[in-house]
Order: C-alpha cells, then structure tokens, then sequence
C-alpha cells in the first residue's frame, strides 16, 4: 500500500463523509463546512492527479469565494434549522430509488464499461507528468480563447444580474 | 514531483477515481431531490459540479491531454456566476416570502 | 498594383457615403452632406482613373482581369464568388457611371437645395451608384443581377422620393413593377443558363458556349431562349416595347435622377448586359433578331410619341426611349461597339438634356409644360447654349457627337453583316423625327415670345454648382464623338479599336469577320479611302441621316418659328393621330385594361377571401387552439413544486444514463 | 541515522517546520511588543516598561495570562464552529508562512534547501489559496457565537476580505506578467540585477501602483486599522471575537499578527526583491552589515544597561547584550557570512514592512463601512485593473513590433 494509494483513500473517504454530511445536517452553515470539506479533499486528488494550477483554483474559487458567497448568505439571512416538512411524495416515492439506482448504475457502468475497464487497465498508467500551469495557460489563451472571452462576458452578465436581482428596490 | 513518485502516482486505477465522482454525484442528486433548504440545494448541485469536476480531471490524465482541465476550468468559471446569481434570486426570494423553505415556494406553474 | 487587386473600394466609396448619409445625415448640416457624397462619388472616380492607368499596363493575356473576393453562397458544385472583373467594356462604363454621377451629384446640390430629405436624397443617390459599379464591375450572372435589382429599388426610391406625391408615389410603384416583370425573365434565363453551362462566371460561361457543338439544334435552342429570357429583362430595365411605359412616369422624380438614372446610368443597364454577353447573343440569331426589331421599332414608336408631347420632361423622356432602342438596334446587327458607343455619347448628351431641363424648370419655379415657356433664350443664356448642344448633338448633326454614334449603328444596320432594310429605314426616320422634336423642345422653349407672365415667374439662370456640370457635359457632348471620329477620315476606329477584344474573343468562326464589321467596314473604308478620303468623309456627312437630320431641324423651325400656328391647325386636321399619340397610344390604358383589373379581381376575391383568409389563418387559428388544449391537459403536471421538477430531471437523467450504458455494453 | 539519509525530505521538512513555528511563535509575541513600543512612541509615551527590561518580558507575561483565564463557551453557540473557528484562523495563517522562501535555495542540507519548507511551482497560488479561505475562521467566529455584534463584525469581516481579496490578487497580476512564473524563488531570482549599476531591479520600480493597491489591499485584508471594521470597538465591542476568552481568544490575535507577517513577506518578496541585497555584489563590504549591525546593537545596549538600568533589569539587559554580541561575532565569522545574508535582507525588509504597518495604525483613522466599500470596489479596484492592463500591453508592444 503505497502513499498515493494511503493519500487517496482518505480524501476519498472524507470527501464522501463530507458529501453525507451535506445531506444529513440540518444546519445550512454545517452543510456549508462539509461541503468545503469535499472541496478540500477533492483539491488534493486534483494535487494527487498532478493537476496543481486546478487544485489551487479548486480551492480559491469554490472554497474561497462561492463558499464564502454562500455562508456569507446565510448569515446575512440568519437562516435558521431547516424546516421539516413531510417529504413530497414524488421524493420518497420516486427520488430515494431513483437516485441510488443511478448511483449504483453509474458505478457499475464505470467499472464494467469500456471506459473503466480500459482506463483501469493502465491506460492511466501511460499518462505523461500532471501538466504545468504553463501549458494550461496556452491552452487557455490559444486554442480555447474564445470560450474564455465568452466566460468573462457571462461573468460580467451574472455579476449585472446578481447587482439587480440583491438591489433594494426603490 | 520526480518520475519515480509519478509512476506510483499513475498506478490508481482511473476508474477509482470515476467511481468515486459517480458516488458524490448520486449524493448530491440526493440532496437536490430531498433538501428543502434553498440554499442547500444550491450546495448539492455544487457538489454534482464538483464530482463532474473530478472525472473530467481523472479523464485529462488518463489520457494525458489537457481539455479536460480546461473544462474543469470553465466549470469552475460557470459555477461561480451561478452561486452569484443563484444567491442573489434567493435573496430575493426570502425577502418577498419570509421563507427558505422551497416547498413554500410553489408559484413555479402555469 | 493597388486598385485592381482592390476593386471592391470603387464600389465600397458610394456605399460608404450612402451608409454614413443614410444613417447618420439626418442631423448634419447640408455641407457636411454634400461634402460625404459629391466626395465618395468623386474618390470613386479617380481610384476609375487610376484603374485605368494600371489597365493599360496589363498584358493582354490577363484582360479581362478577375478578381474572386469570398465564396458568398456554395450549394453542392453550385458556388458562387463575390467576383469582379475589369475589362475594356468595364472601363468604358465605369468611366461614364462615375463621372455622370459626379456631375449629377454636384448639380443636384445646387437643384436640391431647398428640398427637405436633403441627406435622403444623396444618400439614395449614393446608394445607387454603389450598384451601378457593382453591376458594371459583376464577374458573374448573380453579383450582376445584385447589381441589376439594387439600381432598380434605387430608382424605385428615387422616382418616389417625394413620397408625399400620390402620382409619385404611384410611378415608382409603376416603374418597379414593370421592370419586376423582366427581371422575372431574366432571373428564369440566369437558372437555365446554370442548368445549361453549370456555372455562371462569364469566363466560364462564354468558354462552354464555344465549345457547344455547333449548329445542334439543343444548341440553337437553348441559347436562343437563354438570350431571349435575358433580353426581356433588358426590355424592362431599359424601357423598350412593350415594357417602357414606366419610364416616362418616372419623370415624376427629381431632374437629376431622371438624368443620372433614366437617362445615363441605369436604363442603359440592358445595352450593357446585352453586350457583355455578346457571345451568347451572336449564336443565337433569332435572339439577335428579336433585339435589333425591338430596338429599332422601339427607337421610331417613342420618337412619334415624342412629337407631341408638351411637358419638357416627358419629351426627353421619350426621346430616351428611343435613343434606347437604337443602341438595342447596333447590338442587334452585331455592332456592340457601336451601341455601346452610342451609350457613351447618349449618357453625355442625355444628361446634358434633362439637367438642362432642370435648370431651365428651376428658372421656371417648376414650370414643365413647354406651352407656358418661350424665349428663355436671353434670361438664361448658359442653359440656353448648353441645351443647344446637347439637341444639335442628339439630332446628329454632323460633328457633334450624337452623329458619330448614331451613324454608326445605322451604317452597321444598312451595310453591316446583320443589314437589313426595314430595320435601317425605321433607325432612319426615328432619326428624322428625332431631329424634330427636339428642335421642337427647344424652340418652344427659348424661341418665340414669352407665354407666361413675369409677376408670377420670375426667371433666373441657375447657380454655379448646376451650371458648371452643364458646361462640362457640353463640352463632351460637343467633342465626345471623335474617339470614333477618324474611322470616317478613313484610319481605324479608337473607341472600336479599344473594345475590339471583348467582342473578338469568343467571338463564333463564322461570325469572326462579322464581329469586328464596322471595324472591317472600316478596314474596307480605309483601303478603299486611302486614294479620296474625303470623298468618303463628304459620303457620310451628306448621308441620309444626316438629310434627315437636317429635314427634321428645318420643319420643326418652320413649324414653331416660321408659322407658329400651323401646329394647331395640323393638329385639328390630323385629329385622330394626333390625339392617340397625344394619348401616347392609350398604351397605359390598355395595360390597365388588360393586366392589372384582372390581377386585382384575382388577388381580392381569390387570394385574399379564399385562400388567405380561408386555408391559411384556418390552419394558423387551428394550431393554435390545438396547442391551447394541449397545454391546458399538459399543465396538470406542473405542481409548482420545485423539488418535484428536480425529481423529474433526475429521472431524465437516470433515463439518460441507462441509455447509453446500454449502449456501451453493446458496443462492448 | 539511515532513516534521516533515506528520507531527507521527510526529517529535513520536520526539522525546518519545527523551527521555523518557534521562530514565527516568538516572533508573533514580540511583534505585539514591537507595536506597543511604536505606537507608544508615536504617542509620546514609553509603552511596556516594567515587566523586564523595556518590556521585553511583557510578551510572555501576556501568553501565560492568556493560558490561566477562564475559557467560556456561550451557552446558546454552535459549540463545533465555535470551536473550530480560531483553530482554523490560527492554522491557515500560520500554513501560509510555510510557502515563504527566507533565503536563497541555493543554501542546503542533505540536498534540501534550508531557507523554506517548500518550493511550490504555483507557490504564490496556494498562498492565495490559503490567504482565500482564511474568511473562514473570522466569519465562522462571528456565526457561531450567536450573537449580534460578533454576527454583525464576522458579516463586515467577510464582505470585506471577499471585496480586497479581488484588488490583492489583482494587483499581485502585475508582477506575475513582468516574472512569467508563479514560483516564489523565480520570482525573486527575476529580480536581481540593476538598472544603472546600483539601482535594484525590484518590481516596486515598474509596478509602484500594482505595490501601492496591493499595500492597501493587504491591510484591508488583515483587518488592520484603518480597515479594522470587524473589531471597530466604538461600533461592535470587539467584533466578531466579542465572545471569545481566554486562549481562543489568543489564537485570533496570533492569527492576525501571521497574517501580517506573511503579507508582509509577500509584500517583499513580489516587489523588493525577497532576499536579494539592495546593494551591488561588487560592494563586498556588505557582507559584514549583519553581524556589524548586530554588534552594534549589542553596544548600545551596553551603553544602555549600564547608564539607564538598575537592580534586576540591569541583569537582563546584559544577557540581551550578550546575546546580540554573541550572535553578532557568529555572523562575522567567514563560513557563516555568505549563509546570512539572504535571510538578514528578508528579515530586514519584512521588519521595515511591519513598521510601516504599525505605522498606519498609529497614524490613521477609521474608515466608515460605507466608505470602506466605496474604496475598495470604486477606486483600488479599478485602479489595480487599469495597472493590469497597462502591464500587459507593455509588455505585448515588443511582440507586436517584432512580429
């Protein structure tokens, strides 16, 4: 049992713990923390998959800014336990199911699929060193600049709509 | 980090990595379908993007290209305008009916 | 070299001083406007003039030069190029186009001047030379045809500029539909000619052409229809029988644009289509036929409807008419040069009519009918002399340069490959007639005492700005003829000489002599003259049309000098004639009769009750309270629930991902 | 002993964090005695004076006193945020330390370089990265202690550090352009060199705004008067650790100190040249300035115990003379010199840093919240944009000219 397998494991686990977590506190700012939690072990399996510049910015934006947003707004709206309701019935008939079955699905597809059983395989194994931020940066800037354009300009529309959306209205 | 630690690094199977982001994404489905905290949902529906997040990087290394991460970099991008916004319309929402709960919320019809 | 790898700026300068005019002139002063358009225009000219320096210096194997800018729409082997292309025919109408235009502009800034829509104006003015170049300079059918529906709406804008005018409103209705009417032709002879040649460059084009087998019956066929479709097009743009009736209301516009479009330009559209596409014309004899009969018939129809006409316009607007139909006339005997020629000096001297005419209704305060004029001579002397020219030259009297052309094009009718009698004696009279009419106009208009009263019209010579244009068209109209001039002193034709090559180069083998005729005429003429030259030069001075030239100024200085009253009394006389051509024919009538009661029964009572109201707003209203009902079922389903949304995409999702697992494990 | 050769990463790093945490520990005590003297100075007053001589002792008294009060727990808080909020303050500042090369790399033992615990490529990423989900520990603080003015100060806290987190990275954007790397010591090794023989070339020169935005910015960032807001006392008691006793309470204060601290290395690194020398290597004099000044300072303390001092003080005073003197003649000694330079400059420029900020504190006064945001979204934001911008195209002008 080799470190990364040690390292991976435990972000693993943790980051499940935190996405559970998610789901069974009743308090908006504990899913907030589990959730940041999950962000942070999902930034060192970036780290663990040699991707730095995406780890960092794992963690800058989403742990330092989305969710700072959002326990910033629950604070701001000083949101309390969540209320219980009784579940809506398409959730308890339909949803719990439906949302395991994709999950099992999902991962058997993984597992048996093409994909998984290839990659499983050592496809990964082939794999050239995690890639620099530099050849990230060409990337960004050559062949995909003009996504990235279109990204500022749907940055610039949702900051327009959050400024109108959260102003007081007069 | 040098060759040696690289190729222990590559011996995970990708596939753990895709079971894993399968996993987190079935939960935060969950959350989205069971939550009733607004602000929650958002949360979970963060949680999907990040598990989609995963297997886009998992993928980019195992087949040692760099789309993938750019992806994940749009993403990122895209998932932050959408907490902005998405915040700002719960905001908006709690001021007009003293509530985060989404079942009070049921003017999404005809 | 610049402008010829550069083309398109001759055309993007008008376009851009249309646009910037069009969009931005509302609120600018007239200075500012004047000095975008008259500018563009004029730029345009001189990048023409530097054209032409670099032309000249092209070897001959690159003539004519192409230019392929974008492919602007490919559909399977269908691919059309934004192409242009310079040869000499090209130049010669580029020359003419941006030059009248030029003067035109600078004219109309002083005739416009006290117009509202002043920036409108121009900016349409623009707008049309931008398609006349593009016409001019098209490569292919398509960029042409662009060009040809462009002039036409420009026209259409025109002739409707004051749009507060029913019966202007109405003539530009009338001129955009008639020439609809031979565009439809000409858009039907475009797809044949690419269902036949299977593409629609000319270079192409005119090579398939020769290659065709010969005298096939397909051949014949085909290419007779083509040229025929394409020449009914001709008709409607260039006013010829049966389609010219539009042109005379188009009078109803501003002078200028009756000189620039309706005199110059636009209407010699037709002539230059049929020229460039000289081979297709000259293989198809019975289309040549049908071309010089219309044309000669149309140049003697218009010219007796002329006679009577009393407003000062509609006069020219006639004689337009059939000055039109000789050059169809010189194309239909095989002499394109000859027509085009014509072109040339009719754009000068036309022009120079009718902005001569503008000076003299400004003079008038917008006085048009010719019986309230008389003796101008002395208030507005300028006007007076250049308008003098102008006549003598359309009249052709020898020397001027209306004579050149036009005896040229009956020469080719009489002599030529294509003689033939009945066309030469109609060119012939409708000469004579010309001749009269004109004089006609001018005596009634300068000559003889005053018929209007001073304390209502204060009569005054035009501003420098109307004036200067005049002077330097008279000049051309005076001098233009003599780039043709020395074939009749024997020597070569330049202006022939200059476009020999784009009428030789597909020229048919057994028509290679005929195409050059009055260049070999020429030759022969030359031969024959190197021993009495002037012998030959008295021939042609003293020919019949100029006889008749003469003839026609005589009468009509004995009709309206001499004995002023004898118009009436031939005219009481006369009565039936006069009067269906004072009617000019009830042409008009006719048509209305004939076509439009029908159409309009037709589209009222059928189009509009049955079919529109009926079937399609059935259909429209059907869909729509189906789908009403639809959505009135469907919209149970929405609870308003977010959450259960969010469930329903899940199960999409989950629906989804089934799918194409199962279909992973079967490519598996 | 073949554990040490065949991990050297591993026990090097152990060793160097142990070190280095005790260095930075001492060092956040004596900066709060630092502040006190300057700001007392500025105020013409002595400042400390009585535990131990000049003070110098008021640190550790400080510390013990923090460790024997009473810790209470609001009874109504969220007693794991609570918690953990101070843990996470502390702990992320103090991380941030760790990414800070204090001498050049080319010093080592076993092969690892002695100045810096690690050389990330994105170094300057992960700072900001960390520096980013420092809000945590504040806000958190001010949520979970359940009560208004600590909700209100982590609320102001938070808008604030989200709003000059913005003008920081983007005045930082600057610099990267002109390195073209994210890696602490390229960028430092970018820097060397001078225009006209003896003017260093350190980015403050073509980058003086992108400083001056990314100096505003920084102590906006650490809550420092006159941004410090959430702690504003005339408006919210003590912001948003109110609530706070006893040694949480000390954590949040060690918090800010390490974010000062590491700001202010930051500061030195990206525009002054981290541990490069101001002076040009053909200056050799200069590798004597470290243990001079230290020797120095020792006789003046001499001069001072033996005119000023009496009783127990006068004692203390000749170990700290001692000491300096000490360690002054360890800097002198030749296989020592080279090795020290690099550090003294780093220690000498963060020091000057640091005194600037105490500086401001003692200079200037509060802003109004509103202000605060008008500033930091209306001016620092757009200026430190415009600087982006004119870099880059600066630096795209000889491309552009060269093809």
């Amino acid at each position: 049992m080799s470190v990364p397998f040690l390292v991976f494991f435990a972000c693993a686990f943790l980051s499940v713990l935190g996405a559970v977590l998610l789901l069974v506190s009743w308090e908006p700012i504990h899913s907030a923390l589990s959730l940041i939690l999950v962000m942070m072990s999902l930034a060192v399996l970036y780290l663990l998959l040699g991707a730095e510049f995406i780890a960092a910015v794992q963690i800058i934006v989403y742990a330092g800014a989305i969710m700072v947003l959002f326990v910033f707004v629950i604070m701001l709206l000083n949101a309390g336990n969540e209320e219980r309701t009784d579940w809506s019935k398409i959730a308890k008939v339909v949803g719990l199911p439906m949302a395991f079955f994709l999950l099992l699905l999902i991962a058997r597809g993984l597992s048996r699929s093409v994909i998984g059983a290839t990659i499983a395989n050592g496809v990964g194994a082939r794999s050239n060193a995690g890639v620099s931020t530099r050849d990230l940066s060409t990337a960004l800037f050559r062949q995909y600049l003009f996504p990235f354009e279109a990204t500022s300009i749907l940055i610039l529309i949702a900051l327009l709509g959050a400024w109108i959306l959260a102003r007081k209205d007069d | 980090m040098d060759p040696g630690e690289e190729r222990r690094l590559s011996i995970i199977p990708i596939s753990y990595y895709l079971v894993l982001s399968a996993i987190l994404f079935g939960l935060g489905a969950v959350g989205v379908v069971f939550k009733r905290n607004i602000i929650t949902i958002l949360m979970s529906i963060e949680l999907m993007l990040n598990a989609v997040n995963l297997a886009f990087v998992a993928f980019a290394r195992a087949h040692g290209q760099i789309d993938g991460l750019v992806f994940v970099f749009f993403v990122i991008v895209v998932a932050a305008a959408e907490a902005a916004v998405g915040l700002a319309i719960v905001i908006m929402i709690t001021k007009n009916r003293e509530s985060l709960n989404i079942e009070r919320i049921n003017l999404l019809k005809f | 070299m610049p402008i010829l790898d550069h083309l398109w700026i001759i055309m993007a300068l008008p376009l851009a001083g249309a646009a910037l005019n069009g969009l931005l002139g509302k609120n600018w002063s007239k200075p500012v406007v004047n000095a975008i358009a008259i500018g563009s225009v004029s730029l345009s000219f001189l990048a023409v003039l530097e054209l032409i320096r670099e032309f000249a210096q092209l070897p001959a194997h690159q003539i004519p030069w192409g230019k392929d800018y974008f492919t602007w729409l490919t559909a399977g082997s269908f691919r059309i190029g934004f192409s242009l292309q310079v040869d000499q025919l090209t130049i010669v109408m580029l020359l003419v186009v941006t030059f009248v235009s030029t003067l035109v502009h600078i004219y109309s800034t002083g005739y416009m001047a006290h117009e509202d829509g002043y920036y409108r104006f121009f900016s349409y003015l623009n707008l049309f030379v931008f398609f006349m170049l593009t016409l001019v300079l098209a490569a292919n059918l398509i960029v042409m045809f662009v060009g040809w529906e462009g002039v036409g709406l420009c026209s259409y804008l025109l002739i409707g500029f004051w749009f507060l005018k029913q019966s202007a409103i109405s003539a530009g209705k009338k001129a955009f539909l008639t020439t609809r009417l031979g565009d439809t032709a000409f858009t039907i002879g475009i797809l044949l000619a690419f269902w036949t040649f299977s593409s629609l460059n000319f270079g192409d084009m005119f090579k398939s052409i020769v290659q065709m087998p010969p005298d096939t019956m397909a051949r014949a066929g085909t290419l007779t229809i083509i040229a025929v479709l394409l020449f009914i097009g001709a008709i409607g743009k260039s006013a010829q029988i049966p389609l010219y009736v539009w042109l005379p209301d188009a009078m109803e516009g501003p002078t200028p644009v009756s000189a620039l479009i309706h005199a110059a330009t636009m209407v010699t559209a037709g002539v230059y289509m049929v020229a460039r596409m000289n081979p297709l014309f000259s293989r198809a004899p019975i289309a040549m036929l049908v071309v010089a009969m219309v044309g000669a018939a149309t140049a003697f129809y218009a010219a007796t409807i002329g006679l009577v006409q009393t407003d000062i316009k509609k006069v020219l607007a006639y004689s337009t008419v059939s000055q039109l139909g000789y050059m169809f006339l010189a194309c239909g005997v095989g002499a394109y040069a000859a027509g085009i020629f014509h072109l040339m000096t009719h754009a000068f001297f036309k022009g120079l009519l009718f902005l001569a005419a503008g000076s003299v209704i400004h003079a008038m305060g917008g006085e048009q009918d010719m019986r309230n004029m008389g003796g101008l001579r002395k208030q507005i002397p300028i006007t007076y002399w250049t308008m003098l020219i102008g006549t003598i030259a359309i009249a052709g009297i020898p020397g001027f340069s209306g004579f050149f052309s036009k005896d040229e094009i009956l020469e080719a009718a009489s002599s030529g490959p294509h003689r033939n009698v009945v066309l030469w004696l109609l060119g012939l009279v409708g000469a004579g007639l010309t001749s009269f009419y004109m004089f006609r106009l001018v005596f009634l208009t300068f000559f003889g005492k005053e018929r209007f009263d001073h304390h209502k019209v204060h009569v005054h010579e035009s501003p420098a700005t109307m004036t200067i244009p005049l002077i330097l068209l008279a000049v051309l109209a005076l001098g233009g003829g003599w780039v043709a001039a020395p074939h009749l002193m024997g020597g070569t034709d330049h202006f022939e000489a200059f476009l020999h090559p784009v009428f030789a180069a597909y020229a048919p083998q057994e028509a290679g002599v005929e195409q050059g005729a009055s260049l070999a005429a020429g030759a022969q003429a030359t031969e024959e003259i190197e021993s009495n030259s002037t012998m030959e030069l008295v021939r042609a001075i003293t020919g019949p049309p100029v006889m008749v030239a003469i003839l026609g100024l005589f009468l009509a200085w004995w009709f309206y000098i001499r004995k002023p009253e004898l118009p009436g009394k031939l005219a009481t006389s006369l009565h039936g004639p006069y009067i269906a051509l004072y009617n000019k024919y009830y042409v008009d009538e006719i048509y209305n009769a004939l076509f439009v009661a029908p159409l309009l029964f037709i589209s009222k009572y059928i189009l509009w009750h049955v079919i529109d109201e009926g079937i399609i707003d059935g259909v429209v209203n059907g869909s729509a309270s189906a789908a009403r009902g639809a959505g009135g079922k469907l919209r149970q389903l929405q609870s308003g629930n977010a959450r259960s949304y969010a469930t329903w995409v899940v199960v999409g999702a989950v629906g989804f991902a089934v799918l194409l697992l199962a279909l992973l494990s079967v490519s598996h | 002993m073949e554990f040490i050769t065949q991990h050297p990463v591993l026990v090097v790093s152990l060793v160097k964090i142990a070190v280095l945490l005790f260095i930075v520990m001492t060092a956040l005590a004596y900066l709060t005695w630092f502040e006190r003297k300057v700001v007392a100075r500025i105020q013409s007053r002595w400042g400390p004076y009585y535990v131990g001589a000049h003070g110098l002792l008021q640190p550790l008294a400080d510390g013990l006193k923090f460790l024997f009060k009473e810790d209470m727990t609001p009874p109504t808080s969220d007693k794991f945020t609570y918690t953990i909020a101070p843990f996470l303050a502390l702990a992320l500042a103090l991380t941030a330390i760790a990414l800070i090369p204090f001498g050049p790399p080319s010093v080592q033992i076993l092969g690892q370089p002695v100045f810096m615990i690690s050389n990330l490529d994105i170094g300057l990423l992960f700072l900001f990265a960390i520096t980013s989900i420092g809000v945590y520990g504040v806000a958190l603080a001010g949520w979970s202690s359940n009560s208004k003015y600590p909700l209100l100060g982590g609320l102001r806290s938070s808008a604030q550090m989200i709003s000059y987190e913005v003008s920081l990275t983007l005045s930082v954007v600057g610099v990267l352009l002109i390195a073209g790397t994210l890696n602490f010591n390229d960028i430092i090794s970018g820097q060397s060199g001078y225009y006209l023989h003896f003017i260093p070339r350190w980015h403050v020169i073509p980058q003086l705004v992108g400083f001056l935005c990314y100096i505003t910015a920084a102590i906006a960032e650490t809550n420092r008067i006159p941004f410090d807001l959430p702690e504003a006392e005339t408006e919210l008691v003590a912001g948003f650790h109110t609530e706070y006793s006893s040694f949480k309470f000390a954590m949040f204060f060690m918090a800010e100190y390490a974010n000062m601290i590491t700001v202010s290395c930051l500061a030195t690194i990206l525009f002054f040249g981290g541990w490069l020398s101001p002076f040009p290597d053909s200056w050799t004099g200069q590798v004597f300035l470290p243990g001079a000044g230290l020797v120095l300072l020792g006789m003046y303390c001499a001069w001072d115990t033996i005119i000023n001092m009496r009783g127990i003080a006068q004692l203390q005073f000749a170990v700290v003379t001692m000491l300096c003197l000490v360690g002054g003649s360890i800097c002198l000694m030749p296989w020592v010199r080279p090795v020290i330079q690099g550090p003294f400059w780093f220690t000498t420029k963060v020091i000057a840093f640091l005194f600037f900020y105490v500086w401001t504190r003692g200079t200037l006064p509060r802003f109004r919240y509103d202000q605060l945001m008008d500033f930091g979204w209306k001016l620092l934001l757009p200026v430190s944009l415009a600087n982006l911008v004119v870099t880059s195209f600066v630096l795209v002008v000889p491309y552009l000219r060269h093809g």
